[in-house]
């Protein structure tokens, strides 16, 4: 099975939340709560444990005749539907010390719930805040690629859902070439403020689910720089491993000296 | 036995394979057999009831049950795409504050009481035939009228077609009420 | 569109992926601006200003497809000497009765066309106890076949030129001056709508229903049509006009209506008058002599057949005095008015949330008090079922449950899977839903209940044969049930929409089948042909091919995609471009044929001339595709039909910060109702200080209208938990709003609480050199379900377009404060010194 | 209720002058996004922003730590009972005094009896951290934590029933394996003092990673402080060893609280600043100066009281450390500029939604 992937267009996307439901109503994940939180149309705030899709709302300068789909100017509201990046190199994988989270054959990063023990290492592990404890659950969720839906061939629930297909699913490769091509005809239309978000130059090595954007891809909470922390460990374990030598070298010494 | 047991560990399988723990060494039974939950369902070719758009819905049930809705690829309207409300469809139907029993409420009451559908559907055309009674009209002016205006109708503009021709037959050419309303105005 | 109708909006976006430029016109920034290439905010209910100048500009740019403006249009036609414009008048046409404040429609009439005659002096569709549904039977007061023209357009009586004139004032400095669009935009945008014409371009206009409910709204979507006409978008793929529609079958709830004033496939209900006494008056009085209402007869006499069976004879004129007589304004309004002052016993409200969904909500909610009984059928218990427990009247101690003797049933409703039936989507799309499940506990649908309960009284009615009993006696109910619950079979309900030949009950194919003797029955003839056979239900076909899906559900009439095809093809049967070709001429089969299904008699040559005293569809040429009007032409001017006027004309909203630009003496409409009272009062004419800002209402994607079926739903109510109120920030620094506040809106009706949404999506704008505020409020919450919320519809009046009775809740007045709205009665008190200050 | 239509604009719609203002606000706006005009609060803009300066309405970025209390306990426990396990081998191998031995095995088997114990109660249940043993995973801190610490509960378990048993019956074999169990503790044991602080830094919480090189030190010289400290207070307070070892432990504490300090960087923030600058700032000084200057007035007054405190200083210190970084970790977690890149200064921009929220819970 060839690797599958996500390519999330912003300059596709009507925000209309569709995504959102179809992942909630697919997956039988609850609320987030009823919070009203005055961020634009944005009321779930983030993906976490209980919201795998999210759209994110980013409102910029209006003016008057420019609609968002003018190049003149970013457009005065932006969506862009957040999802597990499926990274290339994933910290939450590579942290998960009881092989709860496992690579599907199609490249997904799933979360075994029957094998989760709920330690939260990933949760600290991800570089773009996705994975979350279910405090109540006492173990961790996040997108599962809808991995039961894809071994039987089915597009995830979101994907399917997209009413604008915003959200296209496919074979990664070619999804990264769209969305180049993408970017290309955007241009020609005069819109040049539109990126692709794939961050293969860092140590997560890109991601799975990528993004088109116009303007800063910080606007949407999404990280210039993000790495997989397994690159901080080798400096980690050559410092434990001075600072075990030392103790022990410490101790000896200390006990040598009142050796009679 | 033993062996076997052992080769239950993922740990053991990691070992044989080389696996780094992330891969099928350490899928569970569930994992490596995963699929949709609408595996062997049957389903029915549905509609969206929310807006005028009429996108198609595939409702998958089992055993008489829900199961889930999803948008149907082969609608040359929607092409399987449904908006959030469509996509929470399934939630309509099921959710856990929709009312199941019907429910009374005498004059000058503060509170509902359970009433029997029978029972209630009894009195309710008992509460129209006396209504209608009291106030039809056969004639004004030697003219035919055949009409009451003590009893309405507002209807919601999801009732099916043939929900809306019931109404209108019954109401309009059997009871002669004229005050029929919907949300529908132009 | 993307905001209400996102998967519809699929298309637009695809449009828009192959070139279409989109322009979204809207107070606010929305979901669709954001996809749009142009975004022109306007003052809330100037729309017609706005149209108007696009057409005035299409006029004096010559930017009109001349060939088919003049061959298929009325443009050509002369009017009548005595007509006088608003132009001329002051802001009212020809015809106006002042005692009577009405029109009469005499002097709209065509030249040389004879007025039809009535024994009631009343114009069919001019009637006032009419709701106007179904009115493109049009003509009625007339013989409109009948009239004079002028092809090269320059009579100065012909349409074209008064139509011209009475547009000359809408310019680009009007718009910017009443709209509050900086001119070189509109210009912009003006120019390229005006592109989308010719015979290689088309440009379509999507509205939601919203566009409706104006104090003139059906002028508005005129105006719409006017533009389209003059720019050939009719008719042709890619044009036309679209109703984005807010419910399943809203189109089916009007095809078969459950409306006061007609009956099913648009037949008027009998008004009571000298000229609805017998069946042959009142076919004369609605029907046709020319086009397609020709076949008048044949609908309504099926009908009666369909509704009372062998009963209905020729001698008894087919039991057609057992139908009702309508008596005065019975619309919801109407009636509930009515229920208000205590005139009703019983109501039924079925799936509809008037508590929470419908304008002076408090008045919905308080005038239910009045009943003795009523019964609620929904999911849930709506606003409308606990009005009398636990409503805002109830906490202010304006009604009190031991004093409301209303006896109230509320009865589970079923949902869509847990029945057979059809919806018709907001394009003619008739579907088929199939059940899934059996509901569950007391849940029924709609059918089984309206069945048994017909059932019951028919047992009653047959112990008491009176006169008045008579219609219930003959009313055919013999419907078979089957299943758990005993559902009444609904394919044989479908069989009966149909219609089906009265000896063998065999079904007929097409309305073309039906008969005027009494040998067929139809339940609605412009659904006949979607069941030609018992085991061929089209609606429930999924099978779809070609471009338009045919084979896929079925669009009434006989499954037509697109209405009034014949204009895709040129006056001589070609089509007009080979990109724009959709229906065209054969020349040697000598037929039409196309994409689509013709809209047209499909051997009817497209030289036809038809013999001077040709009647029916025969008497309209080869060349003219608006078939259903008798003077087979698409109409720019309306001589018959319209309460107000013949064409669309700038009016303020009756409620509203101006006084009109155009005509300082008329303000609003002269014809539309305010039915203003006690409960149901206004703010003054032409700015009222006590109400600075202009309020609109909308829908978000989150929630469905009145949010009974989404307020409940955990994934849904958690995506917009909570009603606010977009403003802009200049009006927030104005009144010193903080973001996320709760600000107070009040109303001459009413006040609410609202969090504050401060964003720059709302602009205010320059109208008159003055800046206008408008706050926008969504108006799906209540007080009952997961998330909760005041009722904006509280704010909103009970009015009355004239034509179709639509309220205006779109261009209202408020006022904002910072700060909640107490509860209990201390917040009636903070409506009352908002009412009290000087005005 | 109509009348005649006004003749003028009335005077409760905007006057030429809030025309003028208006207008200038409303340029303002345009510019910068923001209002800024006299009057108009809270200072910046009337509404919160997404933008490439202020990031997403200020949502963090990343998820903060979900560990109980627990985590850090046993960070302390397991870090004092591996240093403990080292003390143990130490004194045995170069010592005859068997009491110090004794209660060193005794401290590091409690430890590493305790410690699995916290970890289930973080998890919820026993089954929980036997899922630890499933695989392996070099590349995950946690992994090789989860099975070092069995290894050392079980060496050290060993080790100390051994010396039980020795104290009885006094046999080879039993000697042997004392050994071999108490050499297996200790190199377990080394592990078990340092690799907490690889596992808290190889994550993507800026302040923890950022001090990734440091932290696995830190958190030995902090185990090797409080196994000292406990092992005295158990009454070995006349080791001359421990003191000495106690201060290097309190030696290097200070070291590494002097660069803390010095460190200045926005990242280390949440070290000096708030709730966990606090808690690490009392740590550093309760673990490191504190009992270092009270070793030292031990070393030359030979005052007891002195070096008990030294102790209890120690030991609090050493808990509050490891409470104090992971407090930090949700500090850093929740400052969403640092992922991001955000510029370190802007002027505030509308209202935290937890702003909001404390606004309502006022106004209502």
């Amino acid at each position: 099975m060839s690797t599958t992937a996500f390519l999330t267009d912003s300059t596709l996307c009507i925000g209309c939340k569709a995504c959102e439901v179809a992942c909630k109503e697919w997956n039988q994940i609850s609320e987030d709560g009823y919070e009203w939180s005055g961020h634009s149309y944005d009321n779930t705030q983030a993906v976490g444990h209980s919201t795998w899709r999210h759209v994110k709302f980013v409102e910029n300068p209006v003016e008057i005749g420019l609609g968002g789909n003018s190049g003149e100017q970013l457009p005065a509201w932006g969506f862009s539907s957040d999802v597990c990046k499926h990274c290339e190199v994933a910290g939450c994988l590579e942290a998960c010390p009881t092989g709860a989270i496992v690579r599907m054959e199609f490249g997904a990063v799933f979360v075994q719930p029957d094998v989760c023990n709920g330690c939260s290492y990933c949760v600290v592990s991800c570089p773009f805040g996705v994975v979350q404890k279910n405090e109540e659950d006492g173990r961790a969720f996040k997108c599962t690629f809808c991995s039961d839906r894809q071994k039987a061939g089915l597009a995830p629930a979101c994907a399917k859902a997209c009413p604008t297909e915003s959200i296209k699913f496919g074979n990664l490769e070619e999804l990264r070439l769209e969305a180049q091509l993408r970017v290309k005809e955007l241009e020609a239309r005069g819109i040049h403020d539109a990126v692709v978000y794939d961050p293969l130059d860092t140590s997560v090595k890109g991601i799975h689910a990528l993004f088109l954007l116009r303007g800063d891809p910080r606007s949407y909470n999404l990280p210039p720089h993000p790495e997989v922390p397994t690159t901080y460990m080798k400096k980690g374990w050559t410092s434990a491993a001075i600072a075990a030598g030392v103790m022990l070298g410490a101790t000896l010494l200390a006990f040598l000296g009142e050796r009679r | 036995m033993l062996p076997k047991l052992l080769s239950r560990w993922p740990l053991v399988r990691q070992i044989q394979t080389g696996g780094d723990g992330t891969g099928p060494e350490v899928m569970t039974e569930r994992t490596h057999t995963l699929g949709p939950r609408t595996n062997g369902a049957q389903v029915a070719r549905s509609v969206c009831p929310y807006c005028g758009v009429g996108c198609g819905q595939l409702i998958f049930h089992k055993d008489n049950k829900l199961v889930s809705i999803e948008g149907d690829p082969e609608s040359p309207i929607s092409r399987g795409r449904l908006c959030p409300k469509g996509a929470d469809s399934f939630e309509l139907l099921t959710h856990p504050h929709r009312e199941l029993k019907v429910k009374y409420r005498r004059p000058f009451s503060t509170d509902w009481e359970d009433l029997d559908l029978e029972v209630a559907m009894d009195m309710i055309a008992d509460r129209v035939w006396k209504s209608r009674e009291k106030s039809f009209v056969e004639t004004q002016d030697g003219q035919s009228l055949m009409q009451t205006k003590a009893i309405g109708h507002l209807g919601g503009a999801t009732l099916d077609n043939e929900e809306n021709y019931l109404i209108k037959k019954l109401f309009t050419g059997g009871l002669g009420m004229v005050c029929v309303s919907n949300q529908a105005r132009i | 569109m993307a905001e209400n109708h996102p998967v519809g909006f699929q298309w637009v976006m695809e449009a828009r992926h192959k070139g279409a430029k989109v322009i979204h016109v809207d107070p606010r920034y929305t979901r669709t601006s954001a996809m749009a290439d142009y975004w022109l905010p306007l003052r809330a209910g100037t729309d017609i200003i706005f149209l108007g100048a696009l057409i005035n500009y299409t006029l004096t740019h010559d930017r009109y497809f001349r060939e088919y403006v003049v061959h298929y249009t009325n443009a050509p036609i002369i009017l009548r000497e005595d007509f006088r414009d608003t132009e001329d008048l002051g802001g009212i046409f020809s015809g106006w009765d002042k005692e009577k404040q009405a029109y009469s429609p005499e002097t709209w009439l065509y030249e040389g066309a004879p007025s039809a005659d009535s024994p009631s002096g009343e114009k069919a569709g001019h009637s006032q106890a009419g709701g106007g549904h179904g009115k493109d039977r049009g003509g009625e007061a007339g013989r409109l076949y009948k009239y004079n023209d002028d092809p090269t357009l320059q009579n100065p009586r012909c349409v074209f030129q008064v139509l011209k004139s009475h547009f000359a004032r809408y310019t680009p400095e009007l718009v910017e001056r009443a709209c509050g669009i900086p001119k070189e935009k509109f210009l912009q945008v003006a120019d390229v709508f005006i592109s989308a014409s010719g015979p290689e371009k088309t440009g379509a206009i999507c509205y939601a229903v919203g566009w409706t409910q104006h104090s003139k709204g059906p002028q508005i979507i005129r105006a719409a049509a006017i533009l389209q006409l003059l720019l050939g978008n009719i008719g042709r793929p890619g044009g036309g006009i679209l109703a984005l529609r807010g419910h399943a079958t809203i189109q089916g709830s009007t095809d078969i209506p459950t409306l006061y004033d007609i009956l099913p496939g648009y037949l008027p209900m009998p008004f009571f008058g000298s000229d609805s006494q017998k069946l042959e008056s009142y076919i004369k009085k609605h029907g046709s002599e020319t086009g397609w209402w020709a076949n008048f007869d044949r609908y309504i006499i099926s009908l009666l057949k369909a509704w009372y069976g062998d009963a209905a004879t020729q001698s008894n004129d087919f039991c057609f005095n057992y139908l009702p007589r309508v008596t005065g304004d019975h619309s919801h309004f109407g009636y509930w008015l009515d229920m208000a002052d205590g005139k009703m016993e019983g109501l039924f409200v079925m799936g509809q949330n008037p508590g929470v969904g419908a304008p002076n909500a408090k008045l919905q909610r308080t005038a239910l008090s009045k009943l003795k009984w009523l019964v609620v059928r929904d999911f849930v218990e709506t606003e409308t079922a606990s009005f009398w427990k636990d409503s805002p009247e109830v906490q202010r101690g304006e009604l009190n449950p031991k004093n409301i003797a209303t006896e109230i049933f509320f009865l589970p409703a079923s949902g869509h899977a847990e029945k057979d039936g059809s919806y018709t989507n907001t394009q003619r799309l008739v579907q088929f839903h199939e059940k899934a499940v059996d509901a569950l506990g007391d849940n029924r649908s709609e059918t089984w209940f309206v069945y048994h309960l017909g059932r019951r009284l028919k047992a009653k009615a047959a112990k008491e044969p009176t006169p008045r009993n008579a219609a219930l006696n003959a009313l055919t109910w013999d419907y078979n049930t089957h299943g758990k619950h005993g559902e009444p079979v609904v394919d044989e309900i479908d069989g009966e929409i149909n219609g089906y030949r009265v000896e063998n009950r065999t079904l007929v194919s097409g309305y073309r089948d039906l008969k005027n003797n009494g040998s067929t029955a139809c339940g609605c003839w412009i659904y006949s042909g979607m069941m030609p056979a018992p085991d061929e239900n089209k609606a429930r076909k999924r099978e779809p091919h070609g471009l338009y899906g045919h084979g896929w559900g079925y669009a009434w009439p006989s499954d037509r995609r697109i209405l009034y095809n014949r204009a895709s093809a040129r006056p001589d049967g070609k089509p007009w471009s080979e990109r724009k070709k959709l229906v065209w001429w054969d020349e040697e089969k000598k037929e039409w044929t196309g994409h689509d299904i013709p809209d047209f008699t499909k051997k009817k040559p497209p030289d036809h001339k038809p013999d001077k005293d040709a009647r029916g569809d025969d008497a309209l040429a080869g060349d003219k595709p608006f078939i259903m009007h008798p003077d087979g032409t698409g109409w720019i001017w309306v001589p018959s039909g319209l309460k107000d006027g013949p064409l669309p004309t700038h009016y303020e909203p009756l409620e509203s910060i101006s006084s009109n630009p155009l005509y300082p003496e008329v303000p609003v409409n002269p014809v539309a109702k305010k039915m203003e009272r006690p409960d149901n009062p206004y703010a003054f004419e032409g700015g009222d200080a006590r109400f600075p800002y202009i309020l609109s209402t909308y829908r978000l994607t989150e929630h469905h209208t009145g949010g009974g079926m989404t307020r409940y739903l955990s994934h849904l109510a958690e995506l917009q938990p909570e009603l606010f109120a977009e403003i802009s920030p200049e009006l927030a620094a104005e009144l010193d709003i903080q973001h996320g506040e709760y600000i107070t809106i009040s109303s001459a009706r009413s006040a609410i609480e609202a969090r504050a949404l401060i964003t720059a999506r709302i602009k205010p704008l320059l109208v008159e050199g003055r800046n206008v505020h408008q706050v926008c409020v969504p108006y799906q919450f209540g007080y009952k379900g997961l998330v909760t919320g005041s009722v904006p519809n509280d704010l909103l009046a009970i009015s009355e377009e004239p034509n179709v009775r639509i309220m205006e809740t779109k261009a209202l007045v408020c006022n904002v404060k910072r700060g909640r709205l107490p509860q209990g009665k201390a917040g009636l008190e903070v409506w009352k010194e908002e009412m009290r200050r000087p005005a | 209720m109509s009348r005649v239509p006004l003749p003028e604009v009335p005077n409760r719609l905007p006057d030429v002058e809030s025309e003028r203002r208006l207008n200038e606000i409303r340029r303002t706006a345009a510019q910068s996004g923001m209002v800024t005009a006299k009057g108009v609060t809270p200072v910046g803009a009337p509404f919160p922003q997404a933008s490439p300066e202020t990031g997403y309405y200020g949502v963090p970025l990343l998820k903060e730590p979900q560990w109980t209390k627990e985590v850090p306990l046993y960070f302390f426990v397991g870090g004092a009972a591996g240093a403990a396990a080292v003390i143990a081998s130490a004194a045995h191998l170069f010592t005859q005094d068997d009491d110090l031995v004794h209660s060193a095995r005794w401290v590091a088997a409690a430890g590493g009896i305790l410690s699995p114990a916290l970890l289930t109660l973080d998890l919820g249940r026993p089954s929980r951290f036997l899922n630890m043993l499933r695989v392996f995973k070099l590349q995950s801190p946690m992994s090789v934590g989860a099975w070092t610490l069995t290894a050392f509960s079980s060496f050290s378990a060993a080790a100390a029933f051994a010396n039980a048993i020795r104290q009885k019956l006094d046999s080879t074999p039993v000697y042997v394996l004392e050994n071999i169990a108490g050499a297996l503790a200790t190199a377990t044991g080394l592990v078990m003092a340092s690799y907490t602080g690889v596992l808290i830094g190889a994550t993507t919480i800026p302040v923890w990673n950022n001090n990734i090189e440091t932290l696995p030190p830190h958190f030995a010289a902090s185990g090797m402080n409080s196994a000292v400290s406990i092992l005295e207070l158990l009454g070995h307070e006349n080791s001359r060893s421990l003191n000495l070892l106690g201060m290097a432990a309190a030696g290097y504490e200070s070291l590494e609280g002097l660069m803390l300090e010095t460190k200045r960087t926005r990242i280390n923030e949440p070290l000096r600043k708030g709730k966990s600058g606090w808690i690490v700032r009392l740590g550093g000084v309760l673990s490191g100066p504190l009992p270092l200057a009270l070793r030292i007035a031990y070393a030359i007054t030979g005052n007891k009281k002195l070096r008990r405190a030294a102790s209890w200083s120690s030991i609090a210190g050493s808990l509050l450390t490891r409470f104090g970084w992971v407090q930090a970790g949700h500090a850093s977690a929740k400052d969403h500029r640092i992922p991001l890149e955000l510029p370190e200064s802007v002027p505030k921009v509308g209202m935290s939604s937890h702003e909001l929220a404390d606004m309502h819970m006022k106004m209502a």
